[in-house]
């Protein structure tokens, strides 16, 4: 197990490395530096070629690409994100609060959704083929297939307009304490949950299923246990096990792809702090956010692991 | 394929989508105008001319709506072919090289996990243009790591087979084992997974053009017409509704008909559509 | 020992169990019915045991679970009944099936491995049966089922209490479910193949045990299995289905010494008779084709980074044998035995860390892409399972036409000929060639894979447990055939095989594998009557019970 | 436009908070504004308080420039209580400041505080980088030295950077986010959240009425921000999209209010040898086949947008002089005989015209300006690139001694003084299309003698002659633009939105 940890440890910071070359030569090639795109068209208007240069050199941008990477990843190895290249702020402190708030919506999001999830598989799993499964997937299926814009956007329409009994919008600050910031943002975490029912069940359902049609459960059925017994006990285990690294790497994707969410709520969170950086150029916090994203997909991955040899006796060693 | 038919669930889904199909390539002949062109007439309520109205540039939305699914779904159902072709090739060479070439492939899956997904589209279509091949592209890149990894499971399978084994003893060359040997045993498999691939795609593409970063005007297009309707919801609520109902319809016609035809071979849809 | 079962009082000629036209239908997605189970009539007395007999396929194991009331989804009864101690299982419903479950009938089944809960402590899994079943109180069961486990002939109970089901091995997980299923001493215990998963020695052992249960316990006893040999080691009657119908049935000595039925007789004609003389054809008299000296092979661990890995434990471990021109070589061994991993190196398909390989008095490299195209020619491989063994989205003339085209460079039209000429001599329909796997039987389809093999004109065959996935009837057909084949074409084999029955009938030398090593090897005749090795005589006398069984004076000789 | 709205803010004569139907201003409370415009300056961590991290349109909460510019685009007083050239040439200019001025942390505005402000914005301001030399006098006035004449130089000072903070060295001036301004910051939460608080010793007496406002940045989010506006979360959303203010406008309990004239768009007419555009006849008919009256009307609605004169002056501007206007039909027939004229009988195809979402119309301005200008036989094709990275890809290498050129494409533009958007036609300017020749000479001239001229009519007799040479020459297509919007609850009273977004004052706002 530990080596299995540690060889997961190695091969991780070698998809670091990529990662973070990856994102610098991609950020590289996009048109214009942060010096561009930080200047409106009236203002490229206006300004002599001669002042762009002088700026340009002052921020560095005027360095060839190679010593700029490796100053970047010699940084990295000090744990020095750097600073933004227009406004000179530490990277870490820009990145910190809303990747607090990203990683506690992700988990507020798993806490609540998992057990309707689960209880929505066992249902379905329960009655497969009946009434009650078809109904219960197909909403899951329908749930997976609405955008979610189109969610967040109906919900509040609904719950913030027609009838305001929750904020349309944020305005909690983005280093509010998180009970603050969670309770200002019920209908942002209502969207997220909805997606996430919607996966996470049909994970579950179907592992469940399998698990139901194993020979155990066969045994079981045979020897007179109760059903109820046979699914808590005997195959819930077993039926988690298979989606874990599916639902690992969802729960990673939850920390930074909830962009959507983040910009239709306005929630502080890591997503809408990259698409601002992108469209910025700020290629150190671009690269910080990636890295931490990268992290979160290797940390997740490691407790999925971790889970399955809770689960299942036979990976452990 | 017939015993997916037999599910009334799939059924419906097939159905949908091939209605959302015949609709899209006949619109140039059944819509009754132009998707473009301005009548003149803008905000008309709907009426014996203009059968869901105009929208305020006085378009005929109903002649939008029969267009504006062509883009997104050429978008989705190209890069779930581009994703399901680039991601099988890949997958099953993984699968049959192992070594080094599988650690590599698989860094890569893993680092674009790692790497956001708006932040690679974003990346993308800064870089190369909002055109419909650089989404193309961008969008299958996305939906193919999926593949890879599920194609190079079944291909570490096949490997074990004694068609393959005897290939390999005969001393036939990788490609020709891929291609062969491997290829055509998957396409069940690749089958459910560029349905489940086109579906998410299309999602995909409605929530980039949402950002801003996905099929643009004048393009018919179901997303931005949403998008666009936003702002006359009240007044106008069908302009909304209608390209929203054709959206979510289609979805959810591809993941049933996935569903279905997953359940028939005896695969696995849900574990396949994640990653 | 005090067995609680001892309470009931049956009468001993009165039937426990009395089944009467019954019939079992899967519906297919397509809505098709199939009738697996087809108007199967039986009685069983109490302290009876009646061994079901059958191939795949022919419904035995639907009909042992519907002695349970038990029907797997898609399936049902759709005829007569099922009457176990005066009431009809097939008209009760789950409720009151679920309250007769385990306690009046239980089922031993199939794969112990995967029917007891991985996630979980084998003892607990049987204190649950003997809380839940037996109605015993959590400390009462744990005691309980201690007593179970050691009367199971399990040692150090308490310890193996702890212990999740993988951590067992094949004869101990076999006890447990063994001990799940007597918890509540049934009136009727049903074990399905109770004895394939295991090796000879713990099969013997297992079978002992079920011997003296039946012994101990007053209730009926149902046997299913594809091993005549287990027929006729515990059972008083015998049953034979094929396709869901009962072909014959009535006492064990009495079947298996007189079988009126043609499907009987086959069946028994696959058991190993070595008082008859083996049909083998003699070695030719020649250099040595293929040389293997100090062979071994260990698997590497999966590494923490490096490429180059250590080692796992030894799969074969210095096995040296020899492979004449135009010989057969018959390998013999149980799963585990390293016989497929041989087979795997000579092919090319691993590669050996020690010893080396000669083919035709040149040193052999090890994988098959090392080799030169003439060594790959002329080195072929028939595989285990004939339908993974071709491309099911290919035509069959496909697989065969390959190897021609690529060896010999013949032409489209010339490898068609060639190939429908070595269809006719494996006797197959020349049209068969441009079918698919699925449409031909499991004997064509094997049949498909030799003559691909025979497509490169090869001078060495690997034949790997290629009849094990085939039924009785076909084993024998495909045998002459692979046997005529060989002897036209004068090609070396090497016979890869766990089934006596099959080295005698084609190999004059043999060799017997144990845990990778060698334990024997000589003429075949000579170490099949008079083994040298306990184990060899194991597996020998394992193999013949069948054959013995028919007869009474050798019957008389086992207990 | 309401009586108030004709008034002129900056004109401290008046009386603070002129009566109005809802009754007299009163002091106290707090609002929450929301706004929409994509804007680059939103701060980060540690700059969140420097003028030129700010969004602009809040700028005047705690900041004063020198100058202000009013709705009719006219000059006003600020910290400056006057200005005037100090040279014939207009080079020289000199600043009168405005007596007892305090900053947010008590201290008194002097001239020093002004020269090093602009040490800064000389370096940074794309304006200011014509400022040679700035001294502080004797007398307490400020001496700006040009490096050419500017007789519009006032309007510099107005500018939406060049706000006056307590001197510093340049690396560190005005992280402090001290100023002048009406309300002083209270906490800022970069790219989303900035708190202001009455500023007690703000230098116009008895403003401002509110006590706090509390500005929530929403770029791009202009849905987010309504549905907090009808929940209740904001009292005021700025810079909406035109087309939503039918509908906030049914909205009893909202009020609409128009700046005026805001942005429009140049779209610029490449052309290097193998244009199109190269023959003057083919720009001419495309101006003509662009039905900008459809583009007011179908992209903004009427009233809510106005029509360009293909110069970079918005219509707001005194010195706008409108292009005589045609029939539609007349205007198509021009155009097609023009096109005849210059060999495309069957119209012309004009290749692919670029466009970036700058602004949530743009899109549907682009496609009305592609099927009017069809009706007149001019097609194009049009394609959206991201706003990331627009400036760059329009522009391309633009050498055209390499043969690389720049694009067939739209940008936005702002509403700025004559010396300032005048000058953006310039040929060695890719918005101008690189226009070269006798005409283009012409109108440079014009220019540069403008910016020598000190009398204000003269100065507006050239600007018109400019106007007319576009009109003629068509070096670039502006074809209509829109007014600014911002709608407030009922309750927010005494707020005028501005057509330059940074000069929007929150003075006399006050809550009813």
């Amino acid at each position: 197990m530990i080596a299995l940890i540690l060889r997961r440890g190695a091969l991780s910071l070698v998809t670091l490395f990529l990662l973070a070359s990856f994102i610098f030569f991609a950020t590289e090639v996009l048109p214009g530096d942060a010096l561009d795109v930080s200047l409106s068209a009236d203002e490229i208007a206006n300004m002599p070629a001669e002042v762009m240069a002088r700026r340009k050199a002052e921020l560095g941008l005027d360095r060839p690409i190679l010593e700029r990477y490796l100053g970047f990843m010699d940084g990295l190895l000090r744990f020095d994100l750097g600073r933004t290249i227009i406004t000179r702020a530490p990277v870490g402190e820009i990145i910190a609060m809303p990747l607090r708030n990203s990683v506690a919506l992700a988990g507020v999001t798993l806490l609540l959704a998992l057990p309707v999830a689960l209880a929505i598989a066992m249902a379905a799993a329960q009655a497969k083929g009946r009434a009650l499964d078809n109904a219960v997937s197909g909403a899951a299926i329908i749930g997976y297939s609405v955008p979610e814009f189109v969610t967040g956007l109906l919900l509040i329409a609904v719950f913030a307009v027609w009838w305001p009994i929750f904020p349309a919008t944020i305005t909690a600050s983005t280093d509010d304490p998180l009970s603050v910031l969670l309770a200002a943002a019920p209908l942002a975490i209502a969207t997220t949950i909805i997606g996430s029912i919607a996966y996470l069940g049909r994970i579950l359902r179907v592992g469940l299923i399998e698990v139901m049609a194993a020979d155990f459960v066969e045994r079981l059925h045979l020897s007179g246990i109760p059903r109820w017994r046979i699914i808590w006990l005997h195959a819930l285990p077993a039926a988690m096990i298979p989606g874990l690294s599916a639902a690992a790497l969802y729960a990673a994707s939850l920390v930074s792809g909830v962009v959507v969410v983040e910009m239709v709520f306005a929630y502080p969170g890591i997503g809408a702090e990259l698409v601002r950086a992108v469209t910025r150029r700020e290629v150190h916090v671009v690269q910080a956010i990636a890295l931490a994203a990268a992290i979160c997909v290797v940390l997740f991955n490691l407790l999925a692991d971790l889970g399955i040899a809770a689960l299942d006796p036979r990976t452990r060693r | 394929m017939g015993a997916a038919l037999r599910r009334p669930a799939a059924l419906l889904g097939g159905l949908l989508v091939v209605i959302h199909l015949v609709v899209a390539i006949a619109a140039p002949w059944i819509a009754p105008f132009a998707p473009t062109s301005l009548l003149d007439a803008p905000l008309e309520p709907p009426g014996a001319t203009y059968w869901l109205g105009t929208d305020d540039l006085g378009r005929d939305a109903f002649s939008r709506l029969l267009w504006g699914g062509r883009v997104a779904m050429l978008v989705a159902f190209a890069a779930g072919a581009v994703a399901v072709l680039g991601g099988a090739l890949l997958g099953l060479a993984a699968g049959y090289r192992r070594g080094g070439f599988d650690d590599v492939v698989m860094r890569l899956v893993e680092m674009k996990l790692a790497v956001p997904t708006i932040l690679f589209v974003a990346i993308f279509v800064t870089g190369f243009g909002q055109s419909v091949p650089v989404l193309i592209v961008a969008v299958g890149i996305i939906q193919m790591m999926g593949v890879v990894r599920t194609s190079r499971a079944a291909g570490i399978v096949l490997m074990e087979q004694g068609y393959v084994r005897a290939a390999q003893l005969n001393g036939e060359s990788g490609p020709v084992i891929i291609l062969r040997e491997l290829l055509p045993n998957v396409a069940d498999l690749l089958a459910v997974e560029f349905a489940l691939r086109a579906s998410s795609a299309l999602l995909l593409v409605s929530a980039l053009s949402f950002l801003g970063l996905g099929i643009s005007p004048p393009t018919p297009d179901w997303g931005l017409m949403v998008e666009d309707g936003m702002a006359l919801l009240e007044s106008e609520p069908a302009l909304v509704l209608a390209p929203a109902l054709c959206i979510a319809t289609l979805v959810l016609g591809m993941n049933l008909a996935a569903e279905g035809l997953a359940d028939a071979l005896g695969l696995d849809a849900a574990r396949g559509g994640g990653g | 020992m005090r067995w609680g079962w001892m309470r009931r009082e049956v009468a001993v000629a009165e039937p426990v169990l009395q089944v009467r036209a019954l019939c079992i239908e899967w519906r297919g997605a397509d809505g098709r019915a199939n009738r697996v189970v087809d108007g199967v009539s039986f009685d069983l007395a109490a302290g009876a045991t009646l061994g079901i007999a059958g191939e795949s396929g022919s419904g035995k194991s639907t009909l042992a679970r519907a002695l349970l009331g038990h029907c797997r989804a898609g399936s049902a009864i759709t005829g007569g009944s099922i009457h176990l101690d005066g009431d009809d299982l097939a008209a009760l419903s789950e409720a009151e099936l679920a309250r007769r479950r385990g306690r009046v009938m239980a089922m031993v089944p199939q794969n112990p491995l995967a029917s007891l809960t991985f996630h979980m402590p084998v003892g607990r899994q049987l204190e649950e049966v003997l809380r839940l079943r037996a109605g015993l109180s959590a400390a009462a069961s744990r005691l309980r089922a201690l007593e179970l486990f050691d009367q199971m002939g399990l040692p150090e109970a308490e310890r193996l209490a702890r212990r999740y089901p993988h951590q067992l091995s094949g004869g101990q997980r076999q006890r447990v479910v063994l001990a799940c299923a007597v918890a509540c001493d049934p009136l009727l215990l049903v074990l399905d193949e109770p004895t394939t998963a295991l090796d000879k020695t713990t099969e013997a052992q297992v079978l002992e045990l079920v011997r003296r249960l039946r012994r101990a316990r007053k209730g009926a006893m149902v046997i299913v299995t594809h091993d005549l040999n287990v027929v006729a080691d515990i059972c008083d009657r015998v049953l034979v289905m094929q396709h869901g119908r009962i072909v014959e049935q009535g006492p064990v000595g009495a079947v298996f010494s007189a079988p009126r039925e043609a499907y009987t007789r086959v069946l028994l004609g696959a058991a190993l008779r070595v008082e008859e003389a083996s049909r083998a054809a003699p070695a030719l008299p020649g250099p040595a084709l293929l040389e293997v000296e100090g062979l071994g092979f260990r698997y590497a661990r999966p590494s923490l980074l490096l490429r180059r890995a250590p080692l796992g434990p030894p799969i074969l471990d210095g096995i040296g044998l020899s492979v004449a021109r135009g010989e057969v070589l018959g390998v013999i061994g149980e799963s585990g035995s390293g016989k497929t991993t041989l087979g795997g190196i000579v092919a090319g398909l691993l590669d050996g860390q020690a010893g080396a390989l000669r083919f035709d008095g040149r040193l052999l490299p090890g994988l098959a892409r090392q080799r030169t195209r003439e060594q790959r020619r002329r080195i072929q491989m028939v595989f285990q399972d004939p339908l993974s063994s071709l491309n099911p989205r290919r035509r069959v003339g496909d697989a065969v036409m390959r190897p021609m085209r690529l060896f010999q460079g013949l032409d489209q039209r010339e490898a068609a000929r060639g190939a429908a000429a070595l269809f006719e001599e494996l006797g197959l329909e020349p049209a068969l060639l441009s079918r698919f796997p699925r449409q031909l039987s499991g004997g064509q389809q094997q049949r498909v894979a030799i003559a691909r093999a025979f497509a490169a004109q090869p001078d060495l065959l690997i034949c790997d447990e290629i009849t094990s996935a085939l039924d009785a009837s076909v084993q024998a057909q495909v045998l002459d055939h692979l046997a005529a084949m060989q002897r036209r074409q004068g090609t070396a084999m090497l016979l890869i095989t766990h089934d006596l029955a099959v080295v005698w009938r084609m190999a004059r030398r043999v060799v017997v594998m144990q845990g990778g090593r060698i334990l024997e090897s000589g003429a075949t005749e000579a170490i099949f009557r008079n083994p040298e090795n306990p184990y060899t005589a194991a597996l020998l006398g394992a193999a013949s019970r069948a054959a013995r069984a028919g007869r009474p004076e050798l019957a008389e000789a086992r207990e | 436009m309401t009586a108030l709205s004709r008034r002129a803010l900056g004109a401290l004569s008046l009386l603070p908070g002129l009566a109005t139907a809802q009754g007299a201003p009163r002091r106290g409370g707090s609002i929450s504004v929301a706004q929409c415009s994509a804007n680059r300056f939103v701060a980060s961590a540690q700059t969140a308080r420097h003028p030129y991290f700010t969004v602009d349109l809040t700028t005047r909460i705690p900041y004063n420039a020198l100058v202000w510019v009013d709705r009719q685009m006219r000059l006003q007083p600020e910290l400056a209580i006057s200005w005037q050239p100090a040279s014939a040439d207009q080079s020289v200019w000199d600043i009168t400041l405005r007596p007892g001025v305090r900053f947010h942390d008590g201290t008194a505005l002097r001239a020093e505080d002004v020269v090093a402000s602009y040490e800064l914005h000389r370096q940074r301001n794309f304006a200011s980088g014509q400022i040679q030399k700035i001294e502080a006098m004797a007398d307490g006035r400020v001496r700006f030295s040009l490096d050419a004449g500017n007789s519009e130089f006032p309007y510099v000072l107005a500018e939406y950077q060049n706000m006056i903070m307590p001197a510093a060295p340049v690396e560190t001036i005005g992280n402090t986010g001290i100023g002048t301004g009406p309300f002083r910051f209270a906490s800022t939460d970069p790219n989303r959240i900035a708190v202001y608080e009455r500023n007690p010793d703000y230098w116009r007496e008895g403003f401002p009425y509110l006590d706090r406002i509390e500005l929530h940045n929403r770029e791009g989010q202009q849905e987010t921000a309504l549905a907090g506006l009808r929940a209740g979360q904001f009292d005021m959303v700025m810079t909406i999209d035109p087309r939503s203010v039918r509908n906030l406008q049914r909205d009893a309990d909202l009020v609409v209010d128009s700046g005026g004239g805001g942005h429009h768009y140049v779209i610029q007419l490449p052309k290097h040898p193998g244009s199109p555009f190269e023959d003057k006849r083919v720009r001419q008919a495309l101006a003509l086949g662009v039905d900008r009256e459809a583009i007011v009307r179908l992209v903004y609605g009427e009233g809510n947008g106005w029509v360009g004169n293909d110069s970079h002056l918005v219509a707001a501007d005194p010195n706008f002089m409108a292009m005589p206007r045609l029939p539609r039909a007349e205007a198509v027939a021009r155009a097609r005989a023009l096109l005849a004229a210059a060999g495309h009988p069957n119209g012309i195809n004009l290749g692919t015209l670029y466009w970036s979402p700058q602004s949530p119309e743009v899109g549907r301005y682009f496609q009305v300006l592609q099927e009017t200008a069809r009706e007149a036989g001019l097609t194009m094709a049009l394609e959206q690139r991201p706003a990331d990275g627009y400036v760059q890809f329009r522009t391309g290498d633009n050498d055209l001694a390499k043969g690389s050129f720049h694009r067939f494409a739209m940008t936005a533009v702002g509403p700025r003084n004559p010396g300032i958007s005048l000058f953006r036609m310039r040929g060695d300017f890719v918005e101008s299309g690189h226009w070269r020749g006798a005409e283009h000479d012409r109108y440079m001239a014009l220019y540069a003698e403008a910016m020598r001229e000190g009398d204000a009519a003269r100065r507006r007799e050239m600007f018109a002659a400019m106007q007319s040479l576009l009109h003629e020459e068509v070096p670039a297509l502006l074809p209509a633009g829109t007014m600014t919007f911002s709608v407030r609850r009922r309750h927010v009273q005494g707020f005028e939105f501005h057509p330059q977004i940074w000069s929007v004052r929150f003075d006399e706002v006050w809550r009813g």
